[in-house]
């Protein structure tokens, strides 16, 4: 009983500290980009003021439970997913439970709360909400191949689908890392990576003005804090998972912050550099160079 | 698009027997909105502090003001870091920026998205036409007086007000929701047959729910 | 057999009489040539079959002659042609006799006796 | 023993005595005719009895008191009695289905009909070739006679052509006699066989031409114009005699002067079958009159007869058997057929949809039908089956290739006609009348062809070890039919269970594995029934048929007993689907594709069992020659049946326009059919290798990959509800396939697993969908939406169904794919891995598609008062889900028993188990973990969403931010229709109808060629006398090496 007390202590403690993270995150992203623009741009805390405001709403609608759950679904996707990965390396601490699952289930698992919170956000009836969720999905498609492709050439290099095992292989030296042991992999991975961070040039799924911000058009009040919560917690989770995948994980949580800021600062930079992609053309953009260089990493580290 | 799809009729369902399907009725909440306590003390503070720093704008750009909004976001005025944020749908925005003199056609709209926002709910009146009909007090098509339709919480004067009033009229916003006296939704909704009595007066093809959920 | 033997000629002409009747059939329109080209076969093969089996110097196979009592089987031709023969005539008639019934109907019903142009029913 | 004499003495008498009879004495006449048919069969019968029960030998007649070649000699032997006693039978039936018409003709046509059938009985019982020219020229003028009678110009004019055909062909047939007269010197059959060896010249050549003309006289392709023209208008009672009688007859004649003929000839003879079966069901093809559509039927199959007797070297002792099972089943069907025409008076067969108002006589077509094709329990299931295989073991794969392709041509047509009988719309029609003296000869027929079935798998020695009783259960609710549907569903149900719970001791490996979604499934899904009324006729026969079928093939423990399964299903499976609404066309493309694939097999099998000293499944695992061909021919069978790419066109319709609880009948359990059959077929024979080496089972890995790829993605195209379950049920089966040909622990664990999940999710949603469909009564998606106010329920299914096929954990779905990926780490087939888990990134797309169209966005007006699913519909659902998440939750209460299984057949890589906890070479799972830490964390957040959200105002549909506007109607609103637009054209190239259109083209393609060859038939009798002439010429010349 007692060792279930203290990892679900520890679980909440990742959860606070990666929550804390990653709304600082997004704020300074933000700034950052306001930044390039010549702008102040927000306060870098502008992230808790809004999700404080939109908790304290005093009126809320629901168009039914699917719509109503919605969001909890996103949002245990979201925890879920930061729970299942070990986040620090060697840390007991804040492994979490990791031990329930491996790679496999971690990129299955992250599925739950997209489909979850669509959904929610198809029962709101608004049609803005479904067609963003179909672009969203249809994105989702093509992006994926070539993450598992490379998924796959990491499993084979490692002969695991064990993150901690994963993460272990890499430890040593910076030459260590997946990034530079098996960079096709790598690049083919973090080039999914984009679609996966939904910034531009993927982020038709929100499109704001065209269609209302996507399928969360009708959230608000708590239910778009539920929302504005997950936010933060599962692209820090998607920026663990990639760090630990192929930039060596991490041993404290200052490595955490460099390597998943740098991380991410790649999504931020592409995006502020590219325009966006329409549906049609991110598919068929992820089906020609990403696929290619997914399927080399898969025939290099099996044939040579 | 008239008015035929809120009329009643008659569907047949998949068995054969008829439906009578009343749109206004069948389709639409129209709950009357209620009066919200607030909350007591240093939580109602503290949440209008929030409130004030997080201000979500929802721009309704009809009229020749919506111009003076754009320059909000760029580096020049950057409104960015008083907390101000654009949002494209009324659920989620809590200040509603109304641009400028609002013609009969329009106002219908404006309430509408006035009443998909949730309380608590700003209202920024821009330019001198939300005032009093300003140069076009005397037309058959605009309004006169926004806060005869709905409570505004600012009136930003001129014609039109340049950015620089903007930003003043939404620190003076700030100010106002920090005080505790940006209750402009428990207004309407303690008020709400007055306003809906003026509403309708000067919306003759009155085609909706009287609240807009 | 012989050349010129008499069942050598008789069997070359069943041949040719059998061939004009095939001929007949396969290039005559009118259906009574037709039926006439079958008779022309049937008679064909009766001439082949009694030409197959006559013997030379031998006698018609009826016994009410007074040589034939006794050494019967040294004396005549082969009964057996003689006896096939002669249902074969009978049948050929029947075969006729219908022809020209099933002639006559469809000269009935569509006043002409061209088979071309009974095609009603093809493919 | 009546001497058989008294057959002649007594139809000679009767005819002569009926001459006397005056013009109002015809009522007597028939009764007199009646009873001497009646009693020439029962002479007829007491003899095969006396030498089927009694052992009794062979009987000569000697006429005149004389032996041969003195006088004629009759003989009277086993296959004689078996012949006469069929001409017989066919006469005194089609006497009684004559009695109206022949009492109009008076005395005079029942002279003649006893004259035909006189004939045909002496034809068949003499020794002397004269006298068979006697007798075939009297039976032909009687035909000819018997079609006169009826005054119409068409029947004339084909009567005529029929006289000339025949004139012709006596006329050889004498000249051929005639000269074997004169290279002999008998005209005794007996003598000729003892004769024939000695090479005397020119005998050679009259045999062939008395030969030629009784080929001649089966109307071989092309020279059976005249034929065909008869079949087509002759009254159908007369067309009857002439196939079932005439016919038979003649292939008698052939049969008994087979002898004759050199092995040349016979190879000649052979080649002229198959010709004639091919070719004239080729031209079958294009045919609309039914009458002629019979006749291209009835001379195919003589085609096929004549076959079996060119071949009869190959086939040895087993060749009476095959010809007799087929020719019997020829007999009863085309008689059948030819007098239910007579009865129905259509002369399209389209307008045979008029059929459906008599149900009996509806039933006894589709016997008759099957019966012709040779589906089991009818004989000449048996008959074909020891025919490919004797052919086989000769290596004579020619012929069976050619066989099989005639016989999938005849089915095309021969399904089609049914299937309009079945499903065209008859309103319009008015009903035909019915007769009880015309109906009675057709009921009697049909129930001979089940006992001559049973009759005959009782003497096969491998089919009497089959178990009858599964079909046998089947076929008794025709005979409870009127019962109400909760009686039979009830009855059905314990039927199952109890069957079930028979043979569950019994069951072990995979035939547990498959035995439980087979019978449990089929028991559940059974449940759903009771939401029907009334009695829904001809419903439960088909259903127990088809699991009847199921059953079978776990138990089968021979090919041929898994072989006649395989097909007993697919005949359940086919008028289950039919019964949908507008299924027939794809109910049609089932039976093709079913068709194709059960010969492909049967190739396989006939193939295996070369050299083998019985047909145990295990022969397959030592098979003598081709195993590679054995291996891809019983693996493309059973892909047919799972649907591989390729092969899947059949499937989206036939599931989709299926009833509610048929489509998870046929789409989760049927399926499963092939699965099994891969499973099996892997099992016994392993991989075998192309050339050395490339290994099939690798490429139907990656055809596996496809299909998964291409299921899905042409599901995530759909606008039709089911047909999006159908394609999505392609795309599992080629995961399943996938698994299986990883040929691993996990991979097998994967796929064997996934098949229980797949029963499972895929039922739940196909019964979902199904009593949405029922309500709403669309099957469009964008025709619903919003549904989720009025049918939560429903709703709740096919959100647990979408969650477990997507493969979401904490489900069960999961679990598949989660051993699924160790399975590829391990076999390394990165790639294909990589395909298969894009289709299950797509199987969101179209799970997502299901879900929001029909439950979700904006609910129609016209739905505003649907009621939720019907209760019974629900019910088995909620068990299913029951099931679903205890397995999610206990994940190895599934996976270990399998893998329990899987073991002995891959010892290694297996999951080791820890409580709940897996571990595999690469990764390792816990789902209870999972599963209790994903709902702890949901009912946190949902507690504390419910905190910060009480009192939420309720709201309507229309209640949205619609740009400051409000919607005008739900339809406009709810975006579905094409819901993705964009991925279609990013990638809707992929999924372009190519297969379909492929398909499409070689079907247009046998049209167009069947259409072409019948224009040789252009109807003028003199043409038809130049293609027998030719086909003299054609045939000497090819037999005496002319060529």
């Amino acid at each position: 009983m007692g060792t279930i007390v203290t990892k679900i202590l520890y679980a909440l403690l990742t959860l606070f500290i990666v929550t804390n993270y990653g709304l600082i995150l997004s704020g300074v992203v933000r700034k950052i980009g306001a930044r390039v623009g010549r702008r102040h741009g927000i306060r870098f805390y502008q992230p808790y003021i809004d999700l404080i405001k939109n908790y304290t709403f005093r009126t809320r609608i629901t168009h039914g439970i699917m719509y109503y759950i919605g969001p909890v679904f996103r949002l245990t996707g979201g925890i879920g997913l930061l729970l299942f990965l070990p986040v620090i390396y060697g840390s007991p601490v804040f492994d979490n439970f990791s031990f329930a699952g491996d790679l496999t289930f971690v990129l299955y698992f992250q599925f739950f709360g997209v489909l979850g919170m669509a959904l929610g956000a198809g029962e709101s009836g608004h049609p803005y909400s479904a067609l963003g969720v179909s672009r969203g999905l249809a994105q989702t498609t093509a992006m994926e191949l070539p993450l598992t492709l490379g998924v796959l050439a990491l499993a084979v290099q490692y002969h695991t689908l064990n993150i901690h095992e994963i993460v272990a292989a890499q430890q040593g030296s910076i030459l260590h890392w997946t990034l530079f042991t098996n960079p096709l992999a790598a690049i083919a991975m973090m080039l999914s990576f984009l679609a996966m961070m939904g910034r531009s040039p993927f982020d038709v799924v929100l499109a704001p003005q065209e269609i209302p911000i996507g399928p969360p058009t009708e959230y608000h009040s708590a239910l778009l804090g539920v929302l504005q919560l997950n936010r933060a917690i599962f692209p820090a989770a998607k920026l663990i998972l990639f760090m630990n995948l192929l930039f060596g994980g991490a041993t404290n949580w200052g490595e955490l912050v460099i390597k998943t800021f740098f991380i991410y600062m790649w999504s931020v930079f592409v995006g502020i550099a590219y325009p966006r992609f329409r549906v049609d053309q991110s598919v068929r953009w992820y089906f020609g160079i990403p696929l290619l260089i997914g399927v080399a990493a898969i025939l290099v580290v099996k044939y040579f | 698009m008239g008015k035929e799809y809120i009329e009643k009729r008659t569907v047949i369902s998949p068995e054969g027997n008829p439906i009578e399907v009343d749109p206004l009725k069948d389709y639409f909440c129209d709950a009357a909105p209620k009066s919200c306590k607030s909350a007591s003390g240093i939580i109602e503070k503290f949440a209008n502090w929030a409130r004030s720093e997080s201000l979500w704008v929802l721009g309704f750009g009809t009229g020749c003001g919506a111009i003076e909004m754009r320059p909000l976001m760029t580096p020049r005025f950057d409104a960015y870091r008083f907390g101000i944020q654009w949002r494209p749908t009324p659920r989620q925005a809590s200040v509603f920026v109304i641009s400028g003199y609002l013609s009969v056609k329009t106002l219908k709209r404006v309430v509408r998205s006035y009443e998909q926002m949730q309380n608590p709910k700003f209202v920024v009146a821009l330019g001198s036409c939300t005032i009093n009909g300003g140069m076009y007090w005397d037309s058959y098509n605009t309004i006169n007086r926004l806060d005869h339709y709905m409570p505004v919480d600012v009136y930003i004067a001129g014609c039109m007000p340049r950015p620089e009033a903007l930003l003043a009229g939404f620190d003076k916003l700030k100010h106002i929701i920090r005080e505790g006296r940006g209750e402009g939704a428990n207004k309407y909704a303690e008020n709400f047959d007055w306003y809906k009595g003026n509403q309708k007066k000067i919306i003759k093809d009155w085609d909706m729910p009287d609240y807009n959920w | 057999m012989q050349l010129f033997s008499i069942e050598y000629i008789s069997l070359v002409v069943g041949f040719l009489i059998l061939l004009i009747g095939i001929w007949g059939i396969l290039t005559r329109k009118n259906i009574l040539k037709m039926v006439i080209g079958f008779s022309l076969f049937d008679t064909g093969t009766h001439i082949i079959i009694v030409a197959l089996g006559y013997v030379r110097n031998k006698t018609a196979p009826i016994l009410d002659q007074a040589n034939l009592q006794t050494n019967t089987a040294q004396k005549i031709v082969d009964p057996v042609p003689q006896a096939l023969v002669l249902t074969a005539i009978v049948i050929g008639l029947g075969v006729t006799a219908l022809m020209l019934v099933y002639a006559m109907k469809l000269h009935n019903e569509k006043k002409t006796l061209n088979i071309e142009k009974y095609n009603d029913l093809k493919w | 023993m009546v001497a058989p004499i008294y057959i002649i003495a007594t139809l000679l008498g009767v005819a002569f005595a009926l001459g006397l009879f005056g013009k109002k004495m015809n009522s007597m006449a028939g009764l007199l005719s009646v009873v001497a048919l009646g009693f020439a069969s029962f002479i007829s019968l007491e003899w095969l009895a006396g030498f089927w029960l009694y052992d009794r030998a062979a009987e000569y007649i000697y006429t005149a008191g004389f032996k041969p070649p003195f006088s004629i000699n009759l003989l009277m032997g086993k296959d004689e009695a078996l012949f006469t006693s069929l001409i017989n039978i066919a006469g005194f039936f089609g006497t009684v289905y004559l009695w109206d018409k022949l009492k109009k003709i008076g005395s005079n046509g029942y002279v003649t009909l006893m004259g035909m059938i006189l004939g045909l009985n002496v034809i068949i019982m003499t020794r002397d070739l004269f006298n068979l020219f006697v007798f075939l020229e009297i039976s032909s003028i009687a035909t000819a006679g018997l079609i006169i009678f009826s005054q119409n110009l068409k029947t004339i004019a084909a009567g005529f052509k029929y006289m000339l055909a025949t004139g012709i062909i006596s006329g050889i047939l004498l000249l051929g006699i005639i000269f074997m007269y004169y290279f002999t010197g008998t005209l005794n059959i007996d003598d000729f066989l003892a004769v024939h060896s000695l090479a005397v010249k020119g005998f050679g050549v009259a045999v062939f031409f008395v030969l030629i003309s009784i080929v001649l006289e089966l109307k071989p392709f092309p020279a059976n114009g005249w034929g065909l023209d008869v079949y087509e208008s002759a009254d159908s009672g007369i067309a009857a005699m002439i196939s079932a009688g005439t016919a038979t007859a003649s292939f008698f004649v052939m049969y008994k002067l087979l002898p004759l003929g050199t092995p040349q000839f016979h190879m000649v003879l052979a080649g002229i079958g198959l010709a004639t079966f091919i070719g004239s069901n080729l031209m079958g093809l294009k045919q609309t009159n039914p009458n002629r559509l019979l006749g291209y039927s009835s001379i195919g199959q003589v085609g096929l007869l004549v076959t079996i007797l060119g071949l009869s070297e190959f086939l040895g002792e087993r060749t009476t058997f095959i010809a007799y099972s087929i020719l019997i089943s020829h007999f009863l069907a085309k008689a059948g057929l030819f007098w239910i025409s007579g009865i129905v008076k259509r002369s399209e067969i389209k307008e045979w949809a008029v059929l459906r108002n008599n149900r009996l006589l509806l039933i006894l077509f589709g016997v008759f039908i099957f019966t012709l094709i040779g589906f089991p329990p009818f004989p000449s299931f048996f008959g074909k089956w020891d025919l490919v295989l004797n052919m086989a073991s000769n290596n004579q794969y020619f012929w069976i290739v050619g066989i099989l392709i005639g016989s999938l041509l005849e089915g095309v047509y021969l399904f089609r006609w049914l299937g309009y009988a079945l499903k065209l719309d008859n309103a319009e029609m008015p009903a035909f009348e019915v007769k009880w003296n015309k109906v009675l000869p057709i009921a009697v027929f049909g129930a001979a062809t089940f006992v001559v079935g049973y009759f005959v798998s009782s003497i096969h020695p491998y089919a009497k070890i089959i178990n009858y009783i599964p079909l046998a259960v089947a076929l008794a609710f025709v005979l409870i039919d009127f019962l109400p549907v909760y009686v039979k569903n009830t009855l059905a149900i314990l039927a199952m269970a109890y069957y079930y719970y028979y043979l569950y001791p019994t069951l072990s490996s995979f035939g547990a594995v498959f035995g439980a979604i087979f019978m449990v499934g089929g028991i559940v899904t059974l449940i759903a029934g009771y939401a029907f009324k009334g009695q829904r006729r001809g419903f439960y026969p088909f259903a127990l048929m088809m699991f009847a079928g199921l059953i079978g093939l776990i138990e089968a423990k021979t090919t041929l007993g898994f072989f006649y399964a395989w097909e007993v299903m697919t005949v359940g499976s086919y008028f289950l689907i039919i019964r949908g609404k507008k299924s027939m066309p794809h109910a049609l493309s089932y039976m093709l594709f079913s068709m194709g694939g059960a010969y492909l097999m049967l190739a396989g099998f006939a193939i295996a069992s070369v050299g083998q000293f019985n047909l145990d499944m295990s022969t397959l695992s030592h098979v003598l020659v081709h195993p590679t061909w054995v291996f891809i021919l019983l693996a493309v069978g059973f892909l047919t049946k799972t649907a591989s790419l390729g092969l899947h066109i059949w499937l989206p319709g036939a599931h989709a326009e299926a009833e509610t609880d048929v489509s998870p009948m046929v789409s989760a359990i049927l399926l499963k059919a092939g699965v099994f059959g891969l499973v099996t077929l892997f099992l016994a024979m392993g991989d075998q290798l192309i050339g050395g080496d490339v290994s099939v089972i690798y490429l139907l890995g990656w055809l596996g990959a496809i299909t998964a790829v291409m299921g899905n993605l042409m599901a995530a195209f759909q606008e039709d509800a089911k047909r999006l379950l159908a394609y999505s049920s392609v795309g599992v089966l080629g995961y399943i396939l996938f698994g299986l040909s990883l040929m691993s622990h996990l991979g097998w664990l994967s796929a064997v697993s996934i098949s229980v999940t797949h029963f499972m999710f895929k039922s739940l949603l196909f019964l979902a969908i199904g009593g949405v469909v029922w309500r709403v009564k669309t099957k469009e998606m964008y025709r619903m939406g919003g549904l989720i106010k009025r049918m939560p329920f429903s709703f709740f299914s096919v959100l647990i169904g979408i969650i477990v096929l997507a493969g979401l954990p904490p489900l069960s779905g999961f679990s598949g794919k989660w051993i699924f990926y160790n399975a590829v780490m391990a076999k390394e087939w990165y790639l294909q891995g990589a395909l298969i888990f894009f289709s299950g990134m797509i199987a969101f797309l179209y799970t997502f598609r299901l879900i929001h169209s029909v439950f979700l966005g904006q609910l129609k007006d016209e739905h505003r008062e649907v009621k939720e699913a019907p209760f019974w519909i629900l019910v088995p659902q909620y068990m299913i889900i029951g099931v679903l998440l205890y397995f999610s939750a206990i994940p190895n209460s599934l996976l270990k028993p399998i893998g329990k299984i899987i073991s002995p057949y891959f010892p290694t890589g297996g999951l080791e188990w820890t409580g709940q906890h897996a571990v595999s070479t690469y990764g390792y799972w816990n789902g209870l973990v999972i599963f209790y830490i994903v709902i702890a964390i949901f009912v946190t957040v949902l507690v504390w969403l419910i905190i910060n959200n009480r009192k939420a105002q309720k709201v309507k549909q229309f209640n949205i931010v619609f740009a400051a506007e409000r919607p005008f109607k739900p339809e406009t609103s709810h975006y579905a229709y094409n819901f993705y637009a964009h991925y279609r054209k990013a990638i809707g190239i992929l999924v372009e109808p190519k297969i379909t259109g492929w398909w499409e083209g070689v079907a247009e393609w046998a049209h167009a060629m069947g259409d072409k060859f019948r224009k040789i038939y252009n109807g003028n009798g003199q043409s038809y006398l130049i293609h027998i002439m030719a086909f003299i010429v054609i045939i000497y010349l090819i037999s005496f090496g002319g060529f």
